[in-house]
């Protein structure tokens, strides 16, 4: 398991490499911030001085060089935006956004595992259209639609929750669920396809035959056998979950890292945008990582290395 | 007798020190590498015409052996040299081309024909492949085939699917038989199948044994199946090949305590012998290829096994003409099935 | 021993087979069709979004870009203050919610389907070629794969977009480029496990070359899972294309398309409720359509689904 | 012989799956009957509706499937009326079942421990640590060595023969009356089939529990069971004794069963072999099921079904061939053919 | 109640217990919430051109001098202020004023300010303040401001933007990112907070030099992006103002009891920027009066707007001075004369045009550019609409990259004709192109000309010159919109700022 550990962690490294490049050359292309950076006429020779000074006028290699070299030592530039250590912005977003983050997917899991053991269970019936709407919907539905028509029926309406921004728990259960539903609504289609499949093993037949509960059999014997894929899939929605957020913390205006990355990349502010790209790799790769230890801890057939 | 014939003629396929390990961990980072010794050195020789069966338990290297015969996977040691010439050597083309002559059938019908594809297409596939027929000419040998092996011409554009067992397996006979191949590795055709349909397919083989001219080596753990169709048997375990010997003289007077306790084992279906029945019940499971008993492999569950075998390996040794045997003790009179006859 | 056995084995298999007529494959469909509610309901709508999309300028009443700002926001025709004139109301600038709908098919269509084509071309690709020959193709994909999945996809579309404007054109590439990852996953998984069965170990010893058994063999046994995928994937995609409109990058006027409509009209949802609500409803139906049909196609390309359990 | 009342007794069960495609009848009016201590084989190929009659006693049918008539009967009670829960209590208590596939007959995400002394804690009322113990017990009876190792190892880490062996151990946990075993060696090799049988034998002297054996190889038939039902596409076409039946089988199915079955202490230079396949349960064919394939077939065959009928004291068959009294078919087969000679 | 509560969980302060519940009301009747639309740039008071900024800066900073109804001035931080000649004015600051960190403010601050701003042109304010030569410290309360020539407007130059006294010494001791976090500045109003894209919380300074002039213990400026989030803030009570409602809410927001919607004249005047380079069909002056007759100023204003925007024909409207009483509230309208033109101008079969146009930028903005779109597609220009997400419109905007047309909303934060119509002199002319002498003569007069009166009139004639030329088309002066909660009292100001010191209990 350690050395399995570290591989995965070296593994890491050209993940990383590759997506500093990636984003490093679709910011190059995407232009020079100087001219962002300075009043509206400013003339060119004060943009030349100061994209010299930017060491913007390098070669595009000399440039992802010289970035790298900082990166490794974990210095990612400073934000002109902020004038600040862009790192330090990123890492500032990072409890809101894991905040976020978190409640949505446990939103998520909460809504998916019933539904999905259920309409597996009764499949054909009523019930299993009625849980396929829903998640058709659920996925259908766009975030700011969604988002916003929650404000209106739980904030205005009915004044349960508060409307917006960040503070006490109520705060939070509305963008969770705006942005946890897409997920739930997936993931209720898979459990409902595992546990369909898993229901017909020989061991669930084991199971009943042995004179077992219905319901035990349903939840030890059968849903565990299902987890896997539920687990993979919650990993694989960590970079949605942090990155991509945007749309429902533009709505529930909640400060958190999917604004500050878009705004980033509209301003052309590269440092923050690498950061935030780094930070959320990281998350990206941990959570794969929890990911496996959590499959060995389900499955005692997989082994690492 | 069926020795003579053999040594009067040159082996279509000779298989020498073979050896087929697979690694464990591919990891980057990991220092020792465990590997499965699948096949640990065996030596065969096949001649023209006759069929060698090749029993043995689940996992003792079967279907690896035919599967490096036909380089499906690459051998890590050893010869493989078909009519005199070593298939390793070959390039890939030249491979592809050698593949006219070496086919194979496979184990379960349901998962060896491509579900999506239509019969036609299946047993048309090698002839298309090797540019052999086109047109009118590829149909009517496709027909001719289907005839062969006793499929109606009218079922050509159906799928798999829409076939029993027996009728599935019939397919992948005629696709092993499109390009006239001289030898067919046959890897446990009859094992999927039910009892009434096994009879079927193994009559049909030797039926095209007979037409064609063809050499079998045939792959079973069903000792009856093996003893029906062979002339000579060679017995696995764990990688090796322990005792090889011609039918009559393996299963009459088998030399290896393993080959016994097999034998032994098979139920027969005759509720008299019940009773009376003499057996030799191998205790304990097959070990792991990826780490066997040190000495002779199968000491570990060997009712004769001494100091001797927990430490020397022994070796293939022709203790009878054309029996070899890979055993310190073979055993002189070994309690065989066919005695009565 | 018997006589008669010789006789027997060669005796063609014909009269053994109780199907006697086979199906033509249209009438397989049809029997598969009208055996799954959930598969009609699916082909009925998403023909019915193809036709709208097609004949867009018969079907639409008005103009979808006649403004009038004379009569704004006027409420769907049911509701007080909404007239027959327009059916399903007015936008904030006066123009026919139902010609902006039927309208909005083409484009919406037209994104979900392309892109999900264009993903789908280079996830097929990449991940047979992954799975089928391993080693070192296998980890450069996978490991592009990783990269791409540790990126949020927001931003390489906002960084494309913003880069290359955003037209059609461009939407429809960056959100194909932006999706091939899930293919490829999916496709280089199951080439992994088929490229061990049986089959495909048959075509290689028969000298089959690798092309011809990663199109024959591997592409048609990957299909039905990827047939799934896309469909979800089209719905997906028509989601997205709202997202990027609610942030500017989506479609321009005066192309229409769902997705822009839903975000400019998300400004009215508390007063103006239909601007926003007819689109989604839109995409809503259209979205279970593509489902249901997905999920049905995924049956009929299977040979198998005729019944017989195998 | 009837004297006593038999442990389970099956009469005209019907089991049919209500697919999409239509009805399966899979198992069509099937009876028969196990008395207390005896083992019963029920043989026949592939589809022919063996497992689902098992599952059927067990009451185990999922759905699309369903009981559609006929009664068993345990020690007189009909199961088929009792509730889930009233099947709850005897399954794995007075009756209980092993599977064909020992690989995936166990949960592979638990230890063997827990799955074992699930059953015990289940119909016993002991504590966890009675059940522990009586699980170790169970393990070493069925011949495992090391049993405290092996009660928390996982299914996977566990060889074929062995997991067979902890399946055993839980159908036999509760010491149950019935035990019905679908297939339990077809997945194993020779040699470890030959353990599993001998454990078999073993355990149910010492347990003296009836034993209602599944398989289609006439050998494992042979060595182990008192009598034998042969059922062909979901009907019984031939009940008797074990000797009986290998002696002199009455139906042409059986014989044809039996001497396609490769001999291994006889040596043929071809196969009997029975033409044709087993008919697919949506397209069964009228008369009787046999009849396509059937070298004895008349025209009566083709359109009216046999009744199973006793030509023997204990030997019950469904042919028309035996409607005037006992034939012998190896005597009437070769009749047939002198005068088609002639 | 509902108001209370969802502000009292603003401070993470919500509590089961209603004691507590009730001391957070009684705490929060003393916190004023705005909700703004976006996030506030910096502290650095001279590199940031946002009028949002500046609104919030306000409370922390003073000028010398304020802007006092029409076109006065009135001093603020300056005591006293003169112009002594062409080119010094005078300043005498208050006594006893003292930074938020107890430092009092001296001329040396005002000198470090100014220069700072004066000479680093990396500043984006930097353009704005070039004109001041230098600052001369006459004493702890005295000071010179000398410009470079004669500067009629300096004191609408130093009364916006980049003018808020710095505390020289407490940024020359503790650095300047430092102060970037925490801010220290004279005004009503001290930092205590600023959580990025969510909110800036300042708390009252007591020591204000002005005395006690403000009610509120506390403000915070709430960021909510979305702006029917923000007026479903207003309405559940989350916040007092809600910043930039559009037309259709305005009904949501007067039909609510305790809300209603204010409006004001904004400094903000909505136009068409095209391009006169000779390959663009624009550099054509009837093409160019084609587009300004075919669009109907009014209905805009009054459909798209609800009647809250007036029609122009020129950027410097009233309020500011050396406004033309004549281009303001009148425009041109006459579809058949623009197709005449066109036909004239060689395009009778159709002209295509790119258009773009920021998005979520302006009131309405997106609705406004498809209504022009529509407008002169009547006329026979098919104008290709194309948004463009903010920077990248930005960019285009100061790299001149635009194409024939671009929709923009210029504020104008000196109140002077000056910084309006510089843009259409020789020096400002690249980003259209359009050259005309003897406008340019006209403007070169008036930028130092120091006699008031004659200095409008130059200022009247080049506007009319502008109006018929078109360079830019001129649509409409928008209008400042805003929800309030009946419980305070609030007036939108001319220049967009929030003097929080004006916003009162009722
Ligand atoms: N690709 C592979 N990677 C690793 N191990 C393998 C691979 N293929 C086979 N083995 C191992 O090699 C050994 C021999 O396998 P092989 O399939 O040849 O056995 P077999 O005799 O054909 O068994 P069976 O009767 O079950 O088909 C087994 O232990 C198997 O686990
Ligand atoms: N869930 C199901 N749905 C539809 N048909 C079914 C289902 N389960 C079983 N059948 C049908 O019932 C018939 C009998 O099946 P069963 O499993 O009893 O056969 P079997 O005799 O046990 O065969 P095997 O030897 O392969 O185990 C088969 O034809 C099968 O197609
Ligand atoms: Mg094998
Ligand atoms: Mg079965």
């Amino acid at each position: 398991m350690k050395r399995y550990l570290i591989r995965r962690v070296l593994q890491v490294i050209p993940v990383l490499l590759i997506i500093s490049f990636i984003v490093f050359s679709l910011v190059f292309l995407a232009g020079n911030p100087v001219a962002l950076m300075l009043p509206e006429d400013a003339s060119q020779e004060q943009i030349a001085a100061l994209t010299e000074s930017m060491g913007l006028n390098e070669p595009f290699y000399v440039q992802y060089g010289i970035f790298l070299g900082n990166a490794i030592q974990g210095d990612f530039g400073t934000s002109y935006r902020y004038n600040q250590d862009a790192m330090s912005i990123v890492l500032e977003r990072l409890p809101q956004t894991f905040e976020l983050a978190a409640v949505s997917m446990l939103f998520a899991t909460i809504i998916a595992i019933p539904l999905g053991i259920w309409s597996a269970a009764k499949q054909n019936t009523v019930i299993d259209v009625f849980a396929t709407g829903a998640s058709v919907l659920g996925k259908a539905m766009p975030n700011f639609w969604l988002g916003i028509m929650l404000i209106l029926l739980f904030s205005v309406n009915l004044s349960i929750f508060p409307v917006s921004g960040r503070g006490s728990f109520m705060h939070i259960i509305l963008p969770a669920i705006t942005l946890g539903t897409a997920i739930a609504a997936e993931m209720t289609r898979l459990i409902r396809s595992n546990m369909i499949e898993v229901m017909q093993q020989d061991y669930v037949r084991t199971a009943k035959s042995k004179g077992q509960k219905d319901s035990i059999v349903t939840y030890r014997h059968a849903f565990k056998n299902c987890l896997i894929p539920v687990v993979t899939i919650m990993a694989l929605q960590t970079s949605s979950l942090i990155g991509g957020a945007l749309v429902t913390e533009v709505v529930f205006a909640w400060p958190g890292m999917g604004q500050l990355l878009v705004q980033a990349v509209n301003a052309r502010d590269m440092a923050i945008v690498q950061a935030c790209v780094f930070v959320i790799a990281v998350a990206v790769i941990l959570m794969n990582l929890l990911a496996d230890i959590v499959y060995r801890l389900i499955d005692p057939r997989i082994k690492y290395d | 007798m069926s020795t003579n014939k053999n040594n009067s003629k040159q082996p279509i396929l000779e298989i020498k020190g073979l050896k087929k390990h697979f690694e464990l961990s591919s990891g980057w980072f990991s220092k020792e590498q465990k590997s499965v010794k699948a096949v640990d050195g065996i030596d065969l020789e096949v001649y023209p015409g006759e069929t060698l069966g090749i029993v043995g338990e689940s996992g003792c290297g079967k279907s690896t052996t035919g599967n490096t015969i036909l380089r499906l996977l690459e051998a890590t040691e050893g010869q493989i040299l078909f009519e005199g010439q070593d298939l390793a050597s070959l390039s890939k083309k030249e491979m592809r081309e050698k593949r006219k002559d070496i086919q194979m059938i496979f184990q379960d019908p349901f998962s060896s024909l491509n579900p999506r594809m239509k019969v036609f297409d299946i047993i048309a596939e090698p002839l298309r492949s090797h540019k052999v027929a086109t047109g009118d000419d590829l149909r009517k040998r496709v027909y001719e085939l289907m005839e062969t092996v006793g499929i109606s011409k009218s079922f050509d554009q159906r799928f798999p699917h829409e076939f029993s067992g027996g009728q599935r397996q019939r397919i992948g006979i005629a696709r092993a038989l499109a390009l006239k191949p001289k030898l067919i590795v046959c890897d446990e055709p009859v094992s999927a199948l039910d009892v009434s349909i096994q009879s079927q397919v193994l009559n049909l083989l030797s039926k095209l044994q007979k037409e064609f001219n063809l050499t079998y080596i045939f792959i079973a753990h069903g000792l009856p199946a093996i003893k029906h169709i062979s002339d000579r048997v060679a017995v696995m375990y764990l990688g090796k090949v322990v005792e090889l010997a011609d039918k009559e003289q393996l299963f009459s007077r088998p030399m290896h305590p393993y080959t016994e306790g097999l034998l032994s084992s098979v139920p027969v279906p005759d509720p008299h012998v019940r009773d009376t029945k003499e057996r030799i019940i191998l205790t304990g499971d097959l070990p792991s290829p990826a780490d066997p008993p040190s000495g002779c492999r199968f000491h570990t569950r060997c009712p004769y096994a001494d100091e001797l075998c927990k430490t020397k390996e022994p070796d293939l040794v022709e203790e009878r003409d054309g029996h070899h045997v890979m055993c310190h003790y073979p055993l002189k009179e070994g309690r065989g099935v066919l005695i009565e006859n | 021993m018997s006589a008669n056995t010789t006789a027997q084995t060669e005796a063609p298999l014909e009269d053994e087979f109780e199907v006697s007529h086979k199906p033509k494959p249209l009438r397989r469909w049809m029997k598969l069709l009208l055996r799954s509610k959930t598969g009609t309901l699916g082909l009925i709508i998403v023909l019915t979004v193809c036709f709208t999309a097609l004949f867009a300028p018969l079907l639409a009443p008005y103009e979808p870009d006649g403004m009038n700002p004379a009569s704004i926001n006027v409420p769907p025709m049911w509701l007080e203050g909404g007239s027959s004139a327009h059916v399903l109301g007015t936008d904030s600038l006066g123009r026919d919610m139902l010609s902006r709908i039927i309208y909005g098919s083409q484009v919406s269509l037209l994104i979900g389907v392309l892109s999900v084509v264009v993903a789908g071309i280079i996830g097929l690709v990449l991940g047979i070629m992954a799975g089928y020959y391993g080693k070192w193709i296998d980890n450069i994909v996978m490991r592009t794969v990783d990269s791409f999945l540790a990126v949020p996809n927001i931003l390489l579309i906002l960084v494309v977009l913003g880069i290359f404007g955003s037209n059609l054109l461009t939407l429809i590439l960056v959100l194909g480029v932006t999706n091939w990852v899930i293919y490829a996953r999916l496709v280089r998984g199951e080439v992994l496990s088929l490229k061990e069965r049986d089959f495909v170990r048959a075509a290689k010893s028969i000298g089959t070359n690798d092309r011809t058994i990663m199109m024959k063999h591997i592409l048609p046994n990957v299909f039905s899972s990827f047939i799934v995928i896309s469909t979800l994937s089209v719905a997906t995609t028509i989601i997205i294309e709202a997202s990027l409109s609610f942030l500017g990058l989506g479609v321009q006027p005066p192309t229409i398309s769902w997705g822009y409509m839903l975000s400019t009209g998300r400004d009215y949802l508390a007063t103006s409720w239909w601007l926003a609500t007819f689109p989604g409803l839109a995409i809503t139906i259209t979205v279970l359509g593509i489902i249901f049909l997905g999920d049905w196609l995924r049956d009929v390309l299977d040979p198998r689904s005729q019944g017989r359990r195998s | 012989m009837e004297q006593e009342q038999p442990l389970l007794d099956v009469r005209d069960l019907k089991t049919y799956f209500h697919t999409e495609n239509g009805t399966v009848p899979s198992v069509d009016g099937v009876s028969f009957h196990i008395n207390k201590g005896e083992v019963v084989a029920i043989v026949g190929e592939s589809g022919c509706g063996k497992s689902v009659t098992s599952y059927s006693v067990m009451g185990l049918v999922s759905s699309p499937g369903k009981i559609e008539g006929g009664e068993i009967l345990l020690e007189g009670n009909d199961l088929t009326k009792y509730s889930n829960r009233q099947m709850r209590k005897l399954r794995g208590n007075e009756m209980s079942m092993i599977f064909q596939e020992p690989l995936t007959s166990l949960n592979p995400l638990f230890t063997v421990g827990f799955q074992i002394s699930e059953v015990i804690l289940l119909h016993q009322k002991v504590s966890k640590k009675e059940a522990k113990q009586k699980t170790i017990e169970m393990i070493d009876k069925v011949g495992i060595p090391n049993s405290k190792k092996i009660y928390s190892s996982f299914p996977h880490q566990l060889s074929g023969g062995m997991r067979q062996r902890i399946m055993i151990a839980i159908a036999l946990a509760c010491n149950p009356k019935l035990l019905i075993a679908d297939e339990p060696t077809t997945a194993l090799d020779v040699s470890i089939q030959a353990q599993i049988l001998e454990l078999m034998k073993k355990l149910r002297k010492e347990l003296d529990t009836s034993i209602l054996l599944i398989t289609h190889d006439l050998g494992v038939v042979a060595e182990m069971v008192d009598r034998v039902i042969v059922m062909y596409a979901g009907k019984v076409v031939e009940e008797g004794t074990v000797f009986e039946l290998f002696k002199d089988p009455k139906h042409p199915y059986t014989k044809g069963l039996m001497e396609s079955t490769p001999k291994i202490h006889e040596l043929k230079d071809e196969l009997y072999s029975i033409k044709g396949t087993v008919p697919t349960p949506m397209n069964m064919p009228s008369g009787c099921r046999f009849y396509p394939r059937c070298a004895f077939a008349t025209d009566k065959c083709r359109t009216e079904a046999p009744d199973i009928e006793e030509v023997k004291p204990g030997h019950r068959v469904s042919c028309w061939l035996h409607e005037d009294g006992e034939v012998n078919l190896h005597e009437y087969e070769q009749k047939q053919q002198q005068t088609a000679n002639s | 109640g509902d108001t209370d509560d969802t502000a009292a969980d603003e401070d993470g302060a919500a509590d089961g217990s209603d004691e507590e519940e009730e001391a957070a009301i009684e705490e929060d009747d003393n916190t004023l919430v705005i909700g703004t639309g976006t996030d506030m740039v910096t502290f650095d008071i001279h590199d940031h051109n946002a009028t949002n900024t500046e609104a919030i800066h306000v409370n922390m900073f003073n000028y010398l001098v304020r802007r006092d109804g029409d076109d006065g001035f009135e001093g603020d931080l300056a005591e006293s202020f003169e112009n002594v000649d062409d080119t010094t004015w005078h300043f005498t600051l208050h006594e006893g004023v003292t930074f938020h960190n107890g430092d009092e403010l001296t001329a040396e601050d005002v000198k470090y300010t100014f220069d700072r701003v004066a000479s680093d042109d990396t500043l984006m304010e930097h353009s704005n303040y070039r004109q001041i030569q230098e600052v001369n410290v006459l004493g702890d309360y005295e000071f010179e401001i000398i410009t470079d020539g004669p500067e009629p407007a300096l004191l609408n130059r130093i009364s916006r933007i980049g003018s808020g006294i710095l505390p020289a010494d407490y940024i020359e001791e503790e650095g300047w990112d430092h102060f970037l976090s925490n801010p220290v500045g004279t005004g009503p109003f001290q930092f205590a907070e600023w959580n990025r894209d969510e909110s800036i919380v300042l708390e009252r300074y007591d020591d204000y030099f002005g005395g006690d002039v403000t009610e509120w213990e506390e403000v915070v400026f709430r960021v909510i992006p979305e702006t029917s989030t923000r007026v479903n803030e207003l309405l559940t009570g989350g916040v007092h103002i809600a910043e930039n409602v559009p037309p259709a809410e305005w009904d949501r927001v007067n039909d609510n009891d305790g809300t209603s919607i204010i409006s004001g004249p904004s400094n903000r005047v909505m136009l068409l920027i095209l391009n006169q380079a000779e390959e663009y069909a624009t550099s054509d002056k009837r093409v160019r009066q084609a587009i300004d007759l075919a669009i109907d100023n009014e209905a805009i204003t009054e459909h798209l707007l609800g009647g809250e925007g007036t029609p122009v024909q020129s950027r410097v409207t009233p309020g500011n001075t050396g406004a033309h009483p004549d281009l303001f509230d009148s425009y041109n309208h006459d579809p058949d004369q623009a197709r005449e033109l066109l036909e004239e101008a060689g395009y009778g079969d159709g002209l295509e045009i790119t258009f773009n146009s920021p998005q979520g930028r302006y009131m309405m903005d997106s609705e406004v550019a498809e209504l022009i779109r529509g407008m002169l597609s009547e006329v026979g220009i098919t104008a290709n609409l194309e948004f463009l997400e903010w920077s990248n419109f930005a960019d285009m905007h100061a790299n001149n990259n635009n194409e024939e047309m671009y929709f923009l909303g210029l504020g104008n934060s000196m109140f002077d004709a000056a910084l309006g119509m510089d843009t259409f002199s020789a020096q400002g002319t690249a980003r259209t192109g359009y050259v005309n002498d003897e406008l340019d003569e006209l403007l070169q007069a008036a930028a130092v000309n120091m006699d008031a009166e004659e200095r409008e009139q130059q200022y009247h004639q080049a506007q009319e010159i502008v109006a018929e030329d078109l360079p830019y088309v001129f649509l409409y002066q928008a209008e400042s919109m805003a929800g309030v909660s009946d419980s305070i009292n609030y007036e939108i100001a001319f220049d967009e700022t929030i003097y929080v010191e004006n916003i009162e209990k009722n």
